[in-house]
């Protein structure tokens, strides 16, 4: 028994039909254990008073955009060197996930930002590097939906995938030399690193992080399924129509070797 | 591989080919601008940099979406891949093509066009010696973002979505680089990451391309 | 050298099209693929020329070995029908191309735009391309389409010639192309049913 | 010309079409201008209407060059011109189904974009304003652009060329609009200005490019 | 009614390609083109379908009355077949596709896009598409390439009914089509000579 076993679409569909309720729930007390503790049983903090909780759908949700393009990342090798369509799917799958993560790790940052720097939008290394990896996500999205013929769009965007990997990581470097070279570090506070968050803030925020990242596995395995359901709807349509030509009448029904 | 070259670079040429137009669209965007932006010089000198760049990125960005597209609509693309060229070689080979007729023209082109934006003198060596080293990278990406896309009606702006964060890095350094030069900052570093960029695209990503291409046909 | 394919399954798009596909073409003879539309002909060519991978099943030759002819003509309509030819010649590793501009009549079309022939004009430049390649192997989708009687016995002529030399054809027509002696398969047999298109998606369904 | 327009948006919405590609594009160039530019929100505040009003005018041009080349490739426009619709007909709605994937969602993404930018808010109305009124001329324009060099393989380039400097006071009247907006001046006589350029070529450019698909037909 | 042309000549490109071409079409009637290629069928359809305009010469109907179907099929890859034919329907003011449907075998491929059809089935598609345009004259260019035998006669069928409604039909073709009291026109005869063909630039020069 290999681990591969679980890349069978029945396989797969009969363990996560098992594991998703229960995650589904343990992600739901996380996450509302970590938001309902940091919004409503922290103190405000002495320099950004309440804005500060803020943080606890910020943080999780920029981490698991970044996540979510890594385990993108992982599920196309997969696809591309065992081609295994389960794992093509996930990443499919994973993929409206991370840009929705995207979207809320700006859409926080965006509000924290007008309070704290007076603007909605500065051109911050880090505020840059996820709007570039919002557009990854994008272009990979996009890319799926165009191809009609399934593989061959699981193939391409996994190419898509791997190169754009390599462009993301050249680009948060080169994002940060840009922005180093016009000395603006000063007018912009960029996100501190977490010492300056204190114990009392930090428990609901693991809270929150390990329910943002649970959640995330319980809505990729969701989607997962959707789409083996939609591909298995796809099969039988197209069987049907097979079935539907051969008894068209200019094509007798012919022979086959095999049945 | 050269015969190949040659007859793009023959197509590029004769009528409703596309030489020459990626440089006139360069040359109609440096006009464009300072209508839209105003005719303030400062501002223009502050923005003429990146605006250079930004141009010669779109430029070459409008000529993608053709290098395989017309290829593959009336099949000669099934043809190249039945011939006994490796597709790694036809893929090095469109980029090459296309960096002749668009990345080498706008680069020879910037020095002038940056006098239209009021460009500091200054900053003029690090601007074309930077088109000159960051221009084959966009032609070799832009063609892996072609190969991804060919087969697409309409695949023209799709492209453009998958290919510019792609892009991104290149022109980070390339602007950073002339902007440097315009302060009279050392611009060595960005250069060199710039070129490194470009070598490696160009030794790896036509790979890349033609296993798109593969599957596309399938 | 004989090429065969032994049960071969090709696929097109989503649907796996042709299933247990067999035949043998021995070098100097000619296969004439038959079928009605749509049964398969155009996706077992592209899966002979290397196009699309075969799902299972095995072949007797590498695509190397095969000069492919599609539906489209794959001319360029700025280039001359010399250029053309010479293109394709080099491509090819030849710089010859007298042969193939006699075969099909194209000497008084050469400085002529593709792009200003008939409709049988460029099918007689695409078929002229073929000589070119010099592989053993022709896969032919249709190629006498436009073409007018006289142009259709040039072509057989050609490929007579072609098989004379040591070479074999797979050709895929709805027309009689008079090649006398050479076998005819009918593709309508190799139509893939459900169960032999192993499809991971339906397993479930099935079971 | 309900069912072209209908039959047009549904090859738009569809795998491969352009619709929200436009949009995409416009969102893209108005994240790459900063990258060129450099960061400093000062300098940014004041290109910004120049710099939205040059990228909805290239994300149009980018859409424009398959307006009818699809159509010709696959031979449909000669169906169409023997078809009971005049070509006039057949020209407005091809700018119609243009204008609704393209200048509409631009119009209605303006106001986010500018944010990226940092345009000031006071120039907001009239830059929404002015796209709105001013895009249908665009459309129409470009798409007698298309018609002119239609049958032209990688006609793309060529089109941006005939087509730019017709956008040239679309552009000067939209663009000071914008910036009179930002200096909070008063905006009407611009915008007046453009709804004219819009109506006169909403009225009169569609027989201009039935007669030149008519000619490239021949 | 009778369709008929008068000393029409026609252009294709730069050079006239034919002149002096007169014939009568009844209706009920078809006529069939016939010349090798490059003798300029194509050319003589397209000026009768109103793309060219004739360099000389009369026609005795309007190109209202005709509806043309060319070398190229005219199908948008992302549509689906039921889709295209009510957009057709839809420009020629009907409402009724199942006649063209039918007339074709076209049920069974309503909902695939044209884009995943062969080449045949394209091909039918195309032509079905002439039996919305509720016109007499039909002119057609090689309606039956790629197109196998029963797809062929469901053809000649269709051609039979629209002449048996009181249709026409100009058709240029290298096969026979089994329609059996067609009149047969030979193109070849009306290739343009220099002297006829009059060029403002050659006047002088040639006097
Ligand atoms: C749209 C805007 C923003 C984006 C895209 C963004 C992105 C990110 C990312 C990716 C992280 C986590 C990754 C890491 O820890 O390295 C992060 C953490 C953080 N951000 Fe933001 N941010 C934005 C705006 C802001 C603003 C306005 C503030 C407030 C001053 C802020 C404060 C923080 C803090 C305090 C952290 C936690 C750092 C840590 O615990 O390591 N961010 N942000
Ligand atoms: N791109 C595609 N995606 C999915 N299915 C396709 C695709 N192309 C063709 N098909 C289907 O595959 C089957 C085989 O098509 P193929 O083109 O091989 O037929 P053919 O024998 O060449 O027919 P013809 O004589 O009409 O050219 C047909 O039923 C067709 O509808
Ligand atoms: N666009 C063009 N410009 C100039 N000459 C052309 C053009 N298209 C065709 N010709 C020439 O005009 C002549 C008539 O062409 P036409 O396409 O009408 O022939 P056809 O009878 O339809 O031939 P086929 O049977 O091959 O389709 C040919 O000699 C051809 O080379
Ligand atoms: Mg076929
Ligand atoms: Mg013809």
């Amino acid at each position: 028994m290999s681990i591969w076993k679980y890349a069978n679409p029945t396989q797969f569909m009969r363990t996560s039909a098992w594991l998703l309720p229960g995650l589904s729930v343990l992600a739901a007390l996380c996450v509302a254990t970590g938001l309902v503790w940091g919004f409503f049983f922290t103190p405000d903090d002495f320099r950004q008073g309440s804005t500060v909780k803020i943080i606890y759908l910020h943080v999780p949700s920029a981490l698991m955009a970044i996540n979510a393009w890594l385990m993108m990342l992982v599920a196309s090798l997969i696809w591309l060197i065992r081609r295994h369509h389960v794992s093509a799917l996930a990443a499919k799958a994973a993929a409206p996930v991370g840009l929705v993560m995207t979207v809320i790790a700006l859409a926080t940052g965006a509000i924290w930002g007008e309070p704290m720097w007076g603007t909605y939008w500065a051109w911050d290394p880090r505020l840059t590097s996820f709007l570039i990896l919002f557009l990854f996500y994008l272009g990979y999205i996009a890319l799926w939906q165009a191809i009609e013929t399934q593989d061959t769009a699981a193939d391409l965007t996994s190419v898509l995938c791997l190169v754009g990997s390599v462009f993301a990581l050249l680009s948060r470097y080169a994002v940060n030399f840009w922005n180093q070279g016009l000395h603006q570090g000063t007018s912009v506070p960029v996100a501190t690193g977490e010492r300056s968050v204190a114990d009392v803030f930090f428990v609901p925020l693991v809270f929150s992080m390990v329910g943002f990242g649970l959640l995330f596995v319980a809505l990729v395995l969701l989607r997962t399924r959707t789409e083996i359901r939609s591909r298995r709807l796809h099969a039988l349509l197209a069987r049907e129509r097979a079935a539907d030509t051969r008894v068209a009448p200019n094509t007798p029904p012919s022979e086959s070797p095999t049945s | 591989m050269i015969a190949l070259l040659r007859r793009d670079l023959a197509l590029a040429i004769r009528a409703g080919g596309g030489f020459g137009l990626g440089l006139a669209f360069f040359l109609i965007l440096c006009i464009l601008v300072p209508f839209g932006v105003g005719p303030d010089s400062g501002t223009l000198a502050k923005i003429a940099p990146g605006i250079l760049w930004v141009g010669a990125l779109l430029a070459c960005l409008l000529s993608l979406d053709r290098i395989f597209q017309l290829d593959f609509e009336d099949g000669t693309l099934d043809l190249l891949a039945t011939a006994p060229l490796p597709l790694e070689a036809v893929a090095t080979t469109k980029a090459l093509a296309h960096w002749i007729t668009t990345g080498l023209p706008l680069t020879l082109a910037a020095a002038p066009l940056g006098q239209l934006l009021n460009l500091p003198a200054a900053a003029m060596p690090a601007l074309v010696l930077g088109l000159a080293l960051g221009t084959p990278a966009l032609s070799v990406i832009g063609t892996f973002g072609a190969a991804l896309t060919v087969g697409l009606k309409r695949g023209g702006l799709l492209i453009s979505l998958l290919v510019l964060p792609l892009y991104m890095p290149t022109l980070l350094f390339g602007a950073d680089a002339a902007r440097r030069g315009a302060e009279g900052l050392e611009t060595t570093t960005p250069l060199l990451l710039m070129t490194g960029i470009s070598a490696a695209s160009l030794a790896l990503l036509p790979f890349a391309t033609a296993a798109a291409l593969r599957m596309n046909l399938r | 050298m004989e090429f065969s394919a032994q049960n071969l399954a090709c696929r097109r798009g989503d649907a796996v099209v042709l299933s247990e596909v067999t035949f043998a073409v021995s070098q100097g003879e000619a296969l004439i693929l038959r079928g009605p539309n749509g049964s398969g002909k155009t996706t077992l060519l592209r899966c002979l020329a290397g196009l699309t991978p075969a799902v299972s099943g095995s072949l007797s030759f590498s695509p190397d070995d095969v000069a492919y002819a599609a539906h489209a003509d794959g001319l360029k309509a700025q280039l001359t029908v010399a250029e053309t030819l010479r293109f394709w010649a080099q491509v090819f590793g030849t710089r010859r191309i007298e042969a193939a501009l006699d075969a099909f009549d194209l000497r008084g079309l050469m400085e002529r735009r593709t792009q200003t022939l008939s409709a049988g004009q460029k099918r007689r430049l695409s078929l002229a391309r073929l000589i070119l390649t010099g592989r053993t192997l022709w896969a032919l989708d249709e190629p006498t389409v436009s073409l007018d009687t006289s142009a259709v016995a040039q072509f057989a002529a050609a490929v007579r010639t072609h098989l004379a030399g040591g070479g074999a054809a797979i050709i895929a027509t709805h027309i009689d192309l008079g090649l006398r002696d050479a076998a005819t398969l009918d593709i309508g047999q190799f139509r893939a049913t459900q169960s032999v298109a192993h499809d991971p998606f339906l397993d479930e369904a099935l079971s």
